[in-house]
């Protein structure tokens, strides 16, 4: 198996390189920042782009077809809410969790029929669903009588988002590592993944290789949609609250996320590899402009620039492979 | 056929759902008010504005028979003007507006007044002064509250340097004058010797104030007092904290840091009447306001204020805060400003036993 | 009445377009009975004036998409202009002693600034290869950061200068500048893209750019010059909103851009490229404006309202395409029978 | 050459890697039709694109009449008189006729289009042409061969005094083929010099004056056809000096019957119709090769996708005794029945994946282990069939876009075998594959046959239905004229005179 994740990392020429940016942004960091260099702060780091990284394994794979989905950052917060709805009125947390994941699943579903099924544009469909899926979330909040859900809800509430595995990792990075290696298995070992990158290739020669296409991206989006759904229960248990304007632009990060690891967004290439790293430098990023108390203003512009050197960097390095 | 009947169904279902979803109650009961007023909220999505306009409504409705008409703001000017614009066009009585920018606010008195109609603005002075306004006096309470933080802070490490943290809203220039500055003066009013490390962006948002606090504290962990400028993001910040081990307080007695946030919701009481946690200030005024919004309102449409005059109605923003606040005012404070029917006792163990 | 003509009026009766424009009269009667706040004059001036911004960047935005590419920097660049613009009218700049400057100065200044960033735009999709959508989102971040940087965060409000707000909200002869300055710009743009050259290579590159290439079209320069376009009226749509308003706000026009998309798409302009109609764009942002306008009129919560639009979104994309597929079928049928 | 129009001297090509023409040097005279061949990626179509600006050259020399010529763009060449007509049809179906024609040439005044005058001219060059083309028509509406003549149309229309054409004839009818040599004629007649590109070397010897000849980046051979025509004697595919110069081996075409099991049938087809077919009725036995030969547009390709459940239809399928009632591709795969598609590039090859990853895609479990992708059993399976199709790659793990045409297609070919199916239908299975790579592929398909397993080839090449076919199966506008079998002195005359329309 190692010999066999070794081969795509040899092959993507990208990979090395988004290697070495972070590399430099490290080195570049431990100088600027006396506090960088710290385990604390590569906890609190992964800790953030922890959700980033879950989503984004799932949304890689969407991308590699050629698609993509807007409405994470939707049934992130919706899940959030109705975990914490169903919590505060009575459910046992557990089953919340399970009935949370499995609503969250519905709106992968719909993506899935509009995408899969209707053939529509996959942005159109997907805003879509975020509108849908963000105005219920404040429904709910709104039913239960405020703009965030936090009173009342279950003394255990928190012990889940905030339990530490062997008492010391939190169990967000633990979800980081589960999910990274189930998409890499995902991707590289089963014929979902492989037909993932089939059907962005040529979607068309998949249909006639027997490549049943719209089951495949039914399958995404609604993985795509458990995984958002899972991180927004995990986050609001995590913080201690739900509030349904927490998945703002959300989607748009794990975009960049995905585009920074290397993935086309025609489809066809990308790996949940380059995912990881791209989320690395976006956290490394922010964190850095943080510790350096660089203002929010040029942080935007920093992000925007950042995000054009990585794409360029990374255009260069394919083109020298072919 | 079959085709014709599917397209009639969706046709009448969705003529249905807005109905179904609050709207169309206005056609049968609308004459019987004497008055229509419009009011122009912030954003819906802070509970802060859900409760005001409540109160308003309710309020209007039984003191002066008066119908209100809510268009949400959504925290974007243009979207903010053009409620306005709207709520000229439906030709209201008077209007209220609550907004996050001062040029906005005036903005929308130009227009208002074009149009001839009265207009109250809230918290957010406009810079030209020709309209009633009421002004929550946060810059009193949140000098208080920094006073008070500094004082506690000082009494329980008198060893410490105080340094302050702030999580803001990006730059807008008038919570720095009633909420983040004032918060600081008063800090600085005790130890002059005290510090802004940094103020940071925290969008409002409770997640996004976890972050960013995750990183100040690491960047400079002497951190001892944090404000948010809204209970949301001093929310984050307890968040951060916790998750660091820190966030705990012995008994009111301050261990690791304070802080301090700006609303009065009941998230944020639970908090701050709970003994262990170090989130311990907040202030607000929800109900009042509401109140005079709607008194200015009827003022202004029966003559009694003049239209085009600058009239300044102070409201307080009441301080509430672990030391000084007896849980009894606390949750009376929620009950009249934000609809709460629980036991703010019973809520504060229910989050202790955590 | 000749053949030809009547030909068109019943090309433009069968088309999508003239469906979507059935659907918004449907609205507007529908909201006229629903509620006895919606139909009025000064509503719909209110509309009309709401729904300008997006019409005119919506003019660029539409030959954006006829050609396959998308612009998400327009909200951005809507927020960069206002601000710069209004900064220019009362401060100047301060630090090359360039004392405040008249209207029409700054105005030709922050057009060029609007140009700039669809040059960029333009450059990174053209030159560079980036997906429209990466390159657009970072100028969409870069934008933004540097309209608050500019003025800290805050709003110029004071020291506005006479005149400033003439062009937004003046009127001549009892018609707002604003809605004579849509009109031209919409009315030049139908004719841009019945009537020009830009037009049908607009339509060519979107549908087949390979023979758009081959038959000599210079590809990558129509769509620098449809970004810079765009930008432009991005710029123009700054201007206006700063002279509506009477001050300048670096938070302007956020999520701008996906209004605009989402007025473009309803209009019957596809993702893909390749067709695409002014007129129908203008039906879209109409629509937009309507549905928020009535529903507020029906005192709807804002939150039914993000569901609804989402309900409509879907609900008008599966009504193109289905209306795409059929047209298209009956055509080649008459095509092999003829 | 003294009256030479186009003068190529030295012409050299490098792309980072590659070196696509190698010195290049030969004349075209001035109204002539001069014809390129070559096998694939023989550096024909890198010499085209210098000629019409789409690439700069790397160095050499070429003079249009005496004059340097240097092309910057698509557009300058065009200005100097050199026009194309591209194999994949440039023209934007959402326009119409009237929209095309002017497309990139339009008069205009301050940007808004002009009424062009020259329309008309170019309407009437049109109706010469094809008298059903009308001006306001969508494109999207007319057939191959009319928006071809469109594009020969505009060429004419831009005062050309070069006119290329990649491939013109590769999806046209013979009848429209003929209507197009036709064309060609009286373009040579008013002056016009054509370069003329085709694997069809029958084509050459009708129409051709000059023929040059490339391989491997050289230019090996320059001729005049007449000369050709003289040595090569009667029958021109066999012309051996013009083979042996683009591959350098001779190929041997003729009819070696297959082993058939007539007692087995394995597919009953009857009473098919649907919108583009009616009354289809035919058998398939096992090791059967049976060649469907048409005009395009009679249909072939149109049982291909029926039989594979791509399109409706009404009537009936038997395969192997079993009457077929699900419809759709993954239930014909089911039941043993596979298909190579007629567009390699958009319905074949995952250009972007491997060969090792594009090889078991049609049939995923025959590189599964538990459920999971088995790396060695891969590897295993692409190092098979790549060295039973002989594929030419570096290796396993290269990119199919890096391919050539005819290894591209063995790979399709490669990709359905591995799915292991009784029946393998296969349209237009050497097209736009250079001669050597067409030899292998039919042997092929011959060793299929042997190996018990029936095939149905869709071809609009006689030669090939000739060469493979047991059974022949001839198809006039969704019908079929006659179903017949394959001898050794088959009528020629009699299969045109069917596909045409008569008994």
């Amino acid at each position: 198996m190692l010999k066999e994740l070794k081969l795509p990392v040899l092959r993507n020429r990208q990979l090395p390189v988004l290697a070495g940016i972070i590399l430099i942004m490290i080195v570049v960091l431990s100088f600027m920042s006396p506090n960088f260099f710290k385990i604390q702060n590569f906890n609190n780091i992964l800790l953030k782009i922890g959700i980033f990284i879950i989503i984004a394994s799932a949304a890689n794979l969407i991308m590699i077809t050629g698609n993509l989905d807007l409405s994470v950052g939707a049934v992130f917060a919706f899940s959030g809410i109705l975990h914490a709805y169903m919590s505060k009125h009575g459910v046992p947390i557990a089953f919340s969790i399970g009935i949370t994941c499995l609503l969250a699943m519905c709106w992968g579903l719909l993506n899935g029929v509009l995408v899969g099924k209707l053939k529509i544009v996959p942005v159109i469909a997907t805003l879509g669903t975020l509108y849908i899926a963000e105005g219920i979330a404040f429904l709910i909040a709104r039913a239960d009588g405020g703009s965030n859900i936090m009173l009342g809800l279950p003394g255990n509430y928190t012990s889940f988002g905030r339990y530490m595995v062997f008492g010391k990792i939190p169990i967000i990075i633990v979800f980081v590592v589960i999910a990274f290696f189930l998409f890499l298995f995902i991707e590289r070992k089963t014929s979902l993944g492989r037909f993932s990158y089939a059907v962005g290739a040529n979607r068309s020669a998949a249909e006639l290789s027997g490549v049943n296409v719209t089951k495949i991206i039914m399958i995404l989006y609604v993985l795509c949609s458990l995984m958002a759904g899972f991180c927004g229960v995990l986050q609001s248990s995590r913080v201690g609250l739900a509030a349904p304007n927490v998945g703002r632009m959300l989607e748009l990060y794990v975009l960049i996320v995905c585009v920074m690891g290397g993935t086309r967004m025609a489809g066809g290439s990308g790996t949940v590899i380059g995912v990881l790293l791209g989320a690395i430098i976006i956290g490394l990023l922010e964190n850095g402009l943080n510790l350096l108390g660089v203002g929010h203003f040029a942080q935007e512009v920093g992000r925007g620039v950042v995000l054009i050197i990585a794409v360029m960097v990374q255009k260069n390095s394919r083109a020298v492979r072919s | 056929m079959k085709k014709l009947v599917l397209v009639l169904l969706i046709v009448t279902l969705a003529a249905a759902l807005p109905v179904f979803a609050g709207g169309g109650r206005e056609r049968e009961s609308e004459r019987d008010y004497d008055f229509v007023f419009g009011k122009v909220p912030y954003t819906f999505e802070h509970a802060y504005h859900q409760s005001a306009c409540r109160t308003l409504e309710e309020y209007a409705a039984r003191e002066y028979n008066a119908k209100v008409i809510i268009i949400d703001g959504e925290a974007n000017a243009e979207v903010t003007l053009a409620a306005i614009e709207n709520l000229i066009a439906q030709g209201v009585d008077a209007m209220a507006m609550h907004t996050g920018d001062a040029g906005l606010s005036a903005a929308a008195v130009r227009l208002a007044h074009a149009a001839n109609i009265p207009i109250v603005t809230t918290l957010i002075r406009p810079d030209i002064q020709t309209a009633p306004h009421i002004q929550p006096m946060e810059t009193a309470s949140s000098q208080y509250m920094g006073a008070e933080a500094a004082r506690q802070w000082k009494a329980a490490h008198p060893d410490k340097p105080i340094r302050v943290a702030m999580l803001n809203f990006g730059g807008i220039p008038q919570i720095w004058e009633m909420r983040t500055g004032a918060f600081f003066d008063g800090v600085k009013s005790v130890d002059p010797n005290a510090q802004l490390v940094t103020m940071l962006n925290g969008y409002g948002s409770t997640v996004r104030s976890m972050e960013v606090t995750l990183d100040i504290l690491q960047a400079n962990p002497e951190v001892n007092i944090i404000f948010g400028a809204n209970d949301e993001m001093a929310l984050g910040a307890l968040a951060a904290c916790e998750q660091l081990g820190r966030g705990k307080m012995n008994d009111g007695v301050p261990v690791s840091e304070i802080i301090a946030g700006l609303d009065a919701s009941s998230a944020a009481l639970v908090k701050i009447f709970d003994p262990d946690s170090s989130f311990k200030l907040t202030h607000g005024a929800v109900r009042d306001v509401a109140r005079a919004e709607a008194d200015t309102m009827y003022g202004m449409v029966t003559g009694a204020i003049p239209v085009k005059e600058y009239f300044e109605t102070q409201v307080l923003s009441q301080p509430i805060d672990f030391w000084n606040t007896s849980l009894a005012e606390a949750q009376r404070f929620l009950e009249l400003n934000f609809f709460y029917t629980g036991s703010l006792a019973a809520d504060v163990d229910a989050a202790r036993s955590r | 009445m000749s053949t030809s003509m009547k030909k068109n009026i019943k090309q433009f009766i069968t088309s999508p377009t003239f469906l979507l424009f059935l659907i918004f009269i449907a609205l507007n009667v529908y909201f006229s009975l629903a509620t006895n706040r919606f139909f009025r004059v000064n509503n719909y001036v209110n509309i009309i004036k709401q729904s300008t911004m997006i019409m005119i960047v919506g003019c660029g935005a539409t030959f954006l998409m006829m050609t396959e590419s998308l612009d998400l920097s327009v909200g951005s660049n809507l927020a960069l202009t206002n601000i710069v613009y209004t900064f220019l009218a009362v401060f100047g700049i301060p630090f090359l002693g360039i004392a405040p400057m008249p209207l029409l100065l700054a105005g030709g200044i922050v057009i060029l600034i609007g140009a700039a960033i669809g040059l960029i735009n333009g450059i990174l999709i053209t030159r560079f290869k980036f997906e429209p959508f990466i390159a657009t989102l970072a100028l969409l971040y870069i934008g933004r950061g540097l309209a608050l940087a500019t003025v800290d965060g805050q709003s110029i409000r004071t020291g506005i200068p006479d005149g400033f707000g003439s062009i937004g909200n003046d009127e001549l002869f009892g018609i707002p500048y604003l809605f004579i300055i849509v009109f031209f710009i919409v009315v030049s743009f139908m004719l841009l893209e019945r009537k020009s050259v830009l037009g049908k290579h607009a339509v060519a590159i979107g549908a087949n750019r390979n023979a758009a290439f081959f038959s000599g079209i210079n590809v990558d320069r129509v769509i620098m010059g449809l970004y810079i376009m765009t930008g432009v009226l991005a710029g123009l749509a700054g201007i206006l909103t700063a002279s509506r308003f009477q001050f300048g706000d670096p938070r302007t026009g956020v999520g701008f851009e996906f209004n605009v998309l989402i007025a473009v798409l309803l209009g019957g302009t596809p993702l893909s490229g390749g067709k695409g109609t002014i007129f129908g764009t203008m039906i879209g942002a109409l629509i937009v404006a309507v549905l928020g306008n009535g529903l507020n009129a029906m005192d709807v919560v804002r939150f039914w309202q993000t569901v609804f639009q989402g309900i409509i979104l879907i609900g008008a994309i599966i009504f193109h395409s289905q209306m795409k597929s059929r047209g298209r079928a009956k055509l080649l049928a008459a095509g092999t029978r003829g | 050459m003294e009256d030479a129009f186009i003068q190529v001297r030295d012409l050299v090509k490098e792309f980072p890697g590659v070196k696509a023409l190698k010195g290049v040097s030969f004349d075209i005279r001035k109204g002539s039709i001069h014809c390129v061949v070559g096998e694939n990626g023989a550096g024909k179509s890198t010499f085209i694109k210098i000629l019409t600006g789409a690439y700069t050259k790397s160095s050499g020399m070429i003079t249009l009449d005496g004059e340097v010529f240097e092309p910057k763009s698509i557009r300058d060449a065009m200005n100097r008189g050199i026009s194309v007509l591209y194999q994949e049809l440039n023209v934007v179906d959402d326009l119409t006729t009237e929209e095309n024609l002017s497309l990139g040439q339009e008069k205009s005044t301050l940007g808004f289009i002009r009424k062009n005058e020259n329309t008309q001219k170019v309407m009437e060059t049109i109706w010469g042409m094809d008298q059903t083309i009308k001006l306001h028509m969508p494109v999207y509406s007319l057939s191959v061969a009319q928006k071809q003549v469109i594009e020969i149309a505009k060429a004419i229309n831009s005062e050309c005094s070069v006119l290329v054409m990649d491939e013109p004839t590769a999806s046209l009818s013979e009848d429209e083929v003929r209507r197009l040599f036709i064309n060609i004629k009286k373009l040579k007649s008013k002056g016009i010099t054509i370069i003329f590109i085709s694997h069809k070397l029958s084509e050459i010897f009708e129409i051709g004056d000059y023929v040059t000849v490339f391989r491997d980046g050289h230019m090996v051979g320059d001729r005049e056809v007449r000369e050709l025509r003289a040595s090569c004697g009667s029958v021109p595919e066999s012309c051996v000096e013009l083979v042996r110069m683009m591959i350098g081996k001779v190929v041997q075409e003729e009819y070696v019957p297959s082993k058939v099991d007539y007692s087995k049938k394995v597919l009953e087809v009857r009473h098919l119709s649907n919108r583009r077919l009616s009354d289809i009725s035919f058998d398939l036995y096992r090791g059967e090769i049976l060649g469907f030969y048409g005009l395009v547009g009679a249909g072939k390709t149109e049982i291909g996708r029926v039989l594979f459940g791509i399109d409706p239809y009404d009537g009936e399928i038997w395969v192997n005794g079993d009457k077929q009632t699900k419809k759709g591709v993954r239930s014909a795969l089911k039941n043993g029945v596979a298909m190579i598609p007629e567009e390699r590039r958009s319905d074949g090859i995952f250009s972007m994946l491997s060969i090792r990853e594009n090889i078991p895609m049609m049939n995923i479990k025959t590189v599964l282990s538990k459920g999971l992708i088995s790396y060695p059993k891969e590897r295993k399976v692409a190092d098979r069939f790549i060295q039973k199709m002989s594929i030419a790659a570096r290796d396993r793990e290269q990119s199919v876009v890096f391919l050539s045409g005819g290894n591209q297609q063995k790979v399709v070919i490669a990709k359905c075998l591995n799915r292991e199916s009784d029946i393998i239908l296969m349209d237009e299975p050497t097209r736009g594959v250079d001669v050597g790579a067409k030899e292998e592929i039919h042997n092929i398909i011959r060793s299929l046959s042997k190996e018990g397993k029936s095939v149905i080839v869709f071809s609009s090449e006689l030669p090939e239905v000739i060469h493979l076919c047991d059974r022949i199966v001839l198809m006039h506008e969704g019908r079929i004229g006659e179903i017949m079998e394959n001898r050794k002195d088959i009528d020629s005359d009699h299969i045109m005179q069917v596909i045409a329309g008569g008994n």
